[in-house]
């Protein structure tokens, strides 16, 4: 739900606080042909394969959310350091209050996770954007590391005003009738509740070792998921497949409950049990 | 679950040189309107309304325009496809007397709606449009139900030399209708529903955009300031659609990027 | 349901046509205080911390499993080559008939996937233990790496007869009422339903990398579960969280479950399915 | 689900010098013999039997032997401990005549089994052993229920002097019972099963294991050829037990290995 300005407005509407926009890059890509998406008992397996009408035209997006009351997240894709910061220099001058640099996507072929899995060229890839924008930048890391700490601490490393954790996990759904992958692009990325526990051990094993920012996400669909990445070290949350689960009031309703468990538990600020949980 | 049932197509009837109808066996409810994900496999996963609702088995009803249509115009009884759905909101049929206005293979989504009208005992006429005579298909079976079918075409082979729009110009002004459904070319629903906002009628139209996840995640299929046509639609009423500055102007292509209709 | 010679019998009794032990250690272990197994929304999380009465003490189960009809696996962990070989050589005069090397366990510090996911360690333990027994040797991998391809080709360079894929996935659970980790370890393993995509997808990649024989392990719970492993390359399915689920008929009810999936497919053999998402 | 709910202890009674019951609201059908996982943040989770069924709130009954039962001493009514439960099997309770022969704290999971016994209009004896007067508890309680209640002493300071196992002797000598239910520490029910095999009485133990995950898949709590404490236990029939070579015999630590019982 963040590929056209409508469609950001209407989640603005709902209820969200801010908001990251698709993922863009510099050439328009159509993604995969469909099944794109399906839904898994426990959670939903998608490749996109980062479908974006390419930044030159994403400004008539951009254009109409200048005005809107909540911060706009700029996210961008590339396969290099200046690949990158051409990409948050756009997205800066079109108005993107911070940029989320996507080094985390596990389905797109040279983009993403095979670039955000490798720490020198996170470091050097935060570090130009650093050197070319005055925006905050974020890191979106990846789960499918063999440390994920490793990941962040490069982003630390490079400059990077906060880290986000995690995008979905690598997965794979094999159709027993078809005997074949269901996706188009056979392998996927996992999303929603059955990531929850891995998402938040990142961000756990993340505030333990660096002192950036994190957000979590991954599997957030009620207010007490929120709270649990808030107690591991989150200063904020994104969802995703939660507005499959609830629909698009699951920012306002997450936002309620929140407050519902703060009012319980004798909470005035979310600063106040923040990382609670690593001490 | 939002995930293809893998089914046999039981049936295939070829309606036209170019227009196939599918039947697989399917007992769940489903309302004139709503739509299927039909896998295709190994080539693509795309939005099929429903043209058939019959207790064990649905159909949908296609032409072949591109890769994942010839593919399926291909297929067999016995062959295996994946159908996700039903999905979307479906038409809402009340009042006494409708007007159905179907341009193309929009009729193959308005064909149950005239039937469950029909069978609710509801009046019902129906404007029918299409390039030729060749190209015309479930007049019969309309006609059969006992509608009140009228036929337009572009080269006058048969019946109204004309856009349906106009033709159903002409029927709104000799009569009236509590409800004006509508399903084609967004051209011509754009002028049906122009129509209507004039005349002051209830009108509903069914669009059609790219969908990816049909299932109101992805966001590619927004229209009219973020309603998404998998979920919110694909019919929306005309009220909403006279609000919407997207309608009738431009769809997006797979990348999102602006197409403008011409 | 590993721990000892009685608990092997009855998982036996159950219609298993294998079963690996507990992994054994040099010294006994008492494993971590509990809570150390948990259930969740989309599987379970344990930390149990590889509790084991050591190999000299393990003796005594073994012996009594040496006229059982079906193959025992011996599982072992240690930290260094040395260490697997002295406890799979053990295995072997134990009358075990494969040794399993846990390369993977996610939360026992200093074994498992502290040592699982080094690709030179693994081809060295493999290639020395390979050295020390003539019982096949399997290497046990985990999920959480950057890629379990590095980790499967070191093991089959290494002379493994076959990998196992995969263990549980290193994850964590907050409770919000306590504002803390659930388990006394903290971060755990997530087994169960909630991983057989990942569990898949790792199957799926190895299969098209590596041609040893892969045992497919992680959310197995209904025939159709290991269907889809076989599907997407597998030779064998391992069951550890179906126990819960579907207790200890579990091993049954799969095999039926497969058998039939067979005949409304038209297989008379495992073999002929196996792999076949791969085409 | 098998997670600990977090619950806040409402009361709490000093029932000896070392032993308390804590008092926590849990208002879903709980049966006698069955037993719930308490989590002592920070330290532990153990598993100790119910021993107070009311409607809405759940009791165990605990005697402090190390880590976890000493910081389960220290808590208050208002603090925060963890319950997973209920598990296990319980007691079946059925015949016109029961005795009960509880050792130490087996009190504990007798009670309630005790107190449905007597709801159901059974003839009901208990014989409770201890070592001395002060660590005896629960006597008022049945008593005032309506059971006989017999007590022995290691010390004779009360009660039968000796073993409860010895009292039960002539319990059984004079009378006869349909069923007998034990719950001590083992070689006490060890020999309450002999006798009862002897006399051929229906007899059912709940026995001790070391339980780690309590929902029957780390093997931990197994006895009697592959029997799992935690889920087809705590309670074991006389026929189940009289053919279990460890039953007595051996237990297991932590890590798995035997100790032996002595
Ligand atoms: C809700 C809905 C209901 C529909 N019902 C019918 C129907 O009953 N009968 C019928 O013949 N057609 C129907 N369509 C249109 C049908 O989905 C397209 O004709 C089909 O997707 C073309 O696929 P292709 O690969 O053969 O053609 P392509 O060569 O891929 O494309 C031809 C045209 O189809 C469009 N298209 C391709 N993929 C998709 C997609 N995933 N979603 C939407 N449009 C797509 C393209 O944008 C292009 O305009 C419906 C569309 C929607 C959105
Ligand atoms: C089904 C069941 C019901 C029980 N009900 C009661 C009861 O109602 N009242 C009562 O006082 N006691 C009961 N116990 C025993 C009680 O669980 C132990 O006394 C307690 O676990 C001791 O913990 P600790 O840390 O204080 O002692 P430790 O110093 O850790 O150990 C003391 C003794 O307790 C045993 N123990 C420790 N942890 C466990 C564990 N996880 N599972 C089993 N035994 C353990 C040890 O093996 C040792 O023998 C029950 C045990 C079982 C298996
Ligand atoms: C359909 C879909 C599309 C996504 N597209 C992007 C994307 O373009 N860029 C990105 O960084 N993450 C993308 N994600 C990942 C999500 O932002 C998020 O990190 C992940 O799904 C875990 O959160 P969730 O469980 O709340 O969905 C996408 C997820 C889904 C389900
Ligand atoms: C309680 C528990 C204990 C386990 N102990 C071991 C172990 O000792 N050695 C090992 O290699 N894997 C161990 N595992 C991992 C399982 O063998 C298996 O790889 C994993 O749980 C995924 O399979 P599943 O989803 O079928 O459980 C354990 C899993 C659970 C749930
Ligand atoms: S197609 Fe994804 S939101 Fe409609
Ligand atoms: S305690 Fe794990 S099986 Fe009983």
């Amino acid at each position: 739900m963040d590929e056209t300005a409508d469609a950001i407005k209407r989640v603005i509407q709902s209820g969200a606080g801010a908001v990251v926009t698709k993922s863009i890059g510099r050439e328009p890509r159509e993604g995969y042909p469909n099944p794109t998406v399906v839904e898994l008992p426990h959670g939903i397996l998608n490749a996109m394969g980062l479908p974006n009408p390419g930044v030159e035209a994403y400004v008539e997006e951009m254009k109409e959310l200048t005005n809107v009351d909540v911060p706009v997240i700029g996210s961008v894709f590339s396969d290099s350091e200046k690949g990158f910061s051409f990409l948050a220099k756009k997205m800066e001058l079109y108005g993107a209050d911070a940029v989320e640099l996507n080094l985390s996507c596990p389905h797109a072929h040279g983009y993403g996770f095979e670039v955000g899995s490798q720490p020198d060229l996170v470091e050097n890839i935060v570090k130009t954007v650093k050197e070319t924008v005055k925006i905050p930048v974020f890191a979106k890391l990846s789960s499918n590391v063999t440390s994920i700490v490793e990941i962040g601490k490069a982003a630390e490393e490079g400059g990077a005003d906060g880290v986000v954790a995690i995008n979905s996990v690598k997965a794979l759904k094999i159709d027993v009738d078809l005997k074949k992958p269901i996706l188009y692009n056979k392998i996927g990325g996992y999303s929603g509740r059955g990531i929850k526990p891995i998402g938040v051990r990142c961000v756990y094993e993340l505030a333990k070792e660096i002192s950036i920012p994190i957000i979590g996400a991954g599997g957030v669909e009620k207010g007490e998921d929120a709270v649990e990445y808030i107690l591991a070290g989150a200063s904020a949350v994104e969802i995703g497949a939660g507005v499959y689960y609830r629909g698009l009031t699951v920012f306002k309703k997450v936002c309620k409950e929140i407050t519902e468990w703060m009012k319980r538990n004798g909470y005035n600020a979310v600063d106040e049990f923040k990382g609670v949980a690593l001490r | 679950m939002m995930y293809p049932r893998v089914v046999r197509i039981h049936k295939v009837v070829e309606e036209t040189k170019d227009v196939k109808t599918v039947f697989f066996p399917f007992d769940e409810r489903v309302e004139p309107g709503q739509f299927f994900m039909v896998l295709i496999p190994d080539v693509d996963e795309i939005p099929m309304s429903v043209s058939y609702l019959l207790d064990e088995s649905k159909g949908f009803t296609f032409k072949r325009v591109g890769d994942a249509t010839n593919k399926l115009f291909e297929k067999k009884a016995g062959d295996l496809i994946g159908v996700r759905g039903p999905l979307g909101n479906g038409f809402n049929i009340h009042g006494e007397k409708i007007l159905f206005v179907a341009g193309g293979t929009g009729v193959a989504s308005v064909a149950p709606a005239v039937e469950k009208a029909l069978s609710q005992n509801r009046e019902t006429v129906v404007a029918l449009g299409a390039k030729n005579r060749e190209e015309l298909f479930f007049v019969e079976r309309l006609k059969e139900r006992g509608a009140e079918v009228h036929v337009a075409t572009d080269d006058g082979s048969i019946g109204y030399h004309g856009l349906v729009s106009d033709l159903m110009l002409e029927l709104v002004e000799g009569d009236s209708f509590d409800l004006v459904v509508t399903c084609g070319p967004e051209q011509m629903m754009k002028k049906v529903v122009e129509v209507c906002s004039k005349k002051g009628l209830d009108v509903q139209a069914s669009l059609e955009r790219h969908i990816k996840c049909g299932m109101g995640v992805c966001g590619q299929c927004c229209v009219c300031g973020g309603l998404r046509v998998c979920v919110d639609g694909p019919v929306f009423d005309g009220e909403t659609l006279s609000k919407c500055r997207d309608f009738g102007l431009f769809k997006r292509d797979a990348s999102g990027k602006k197409v403008y209709i011409h």
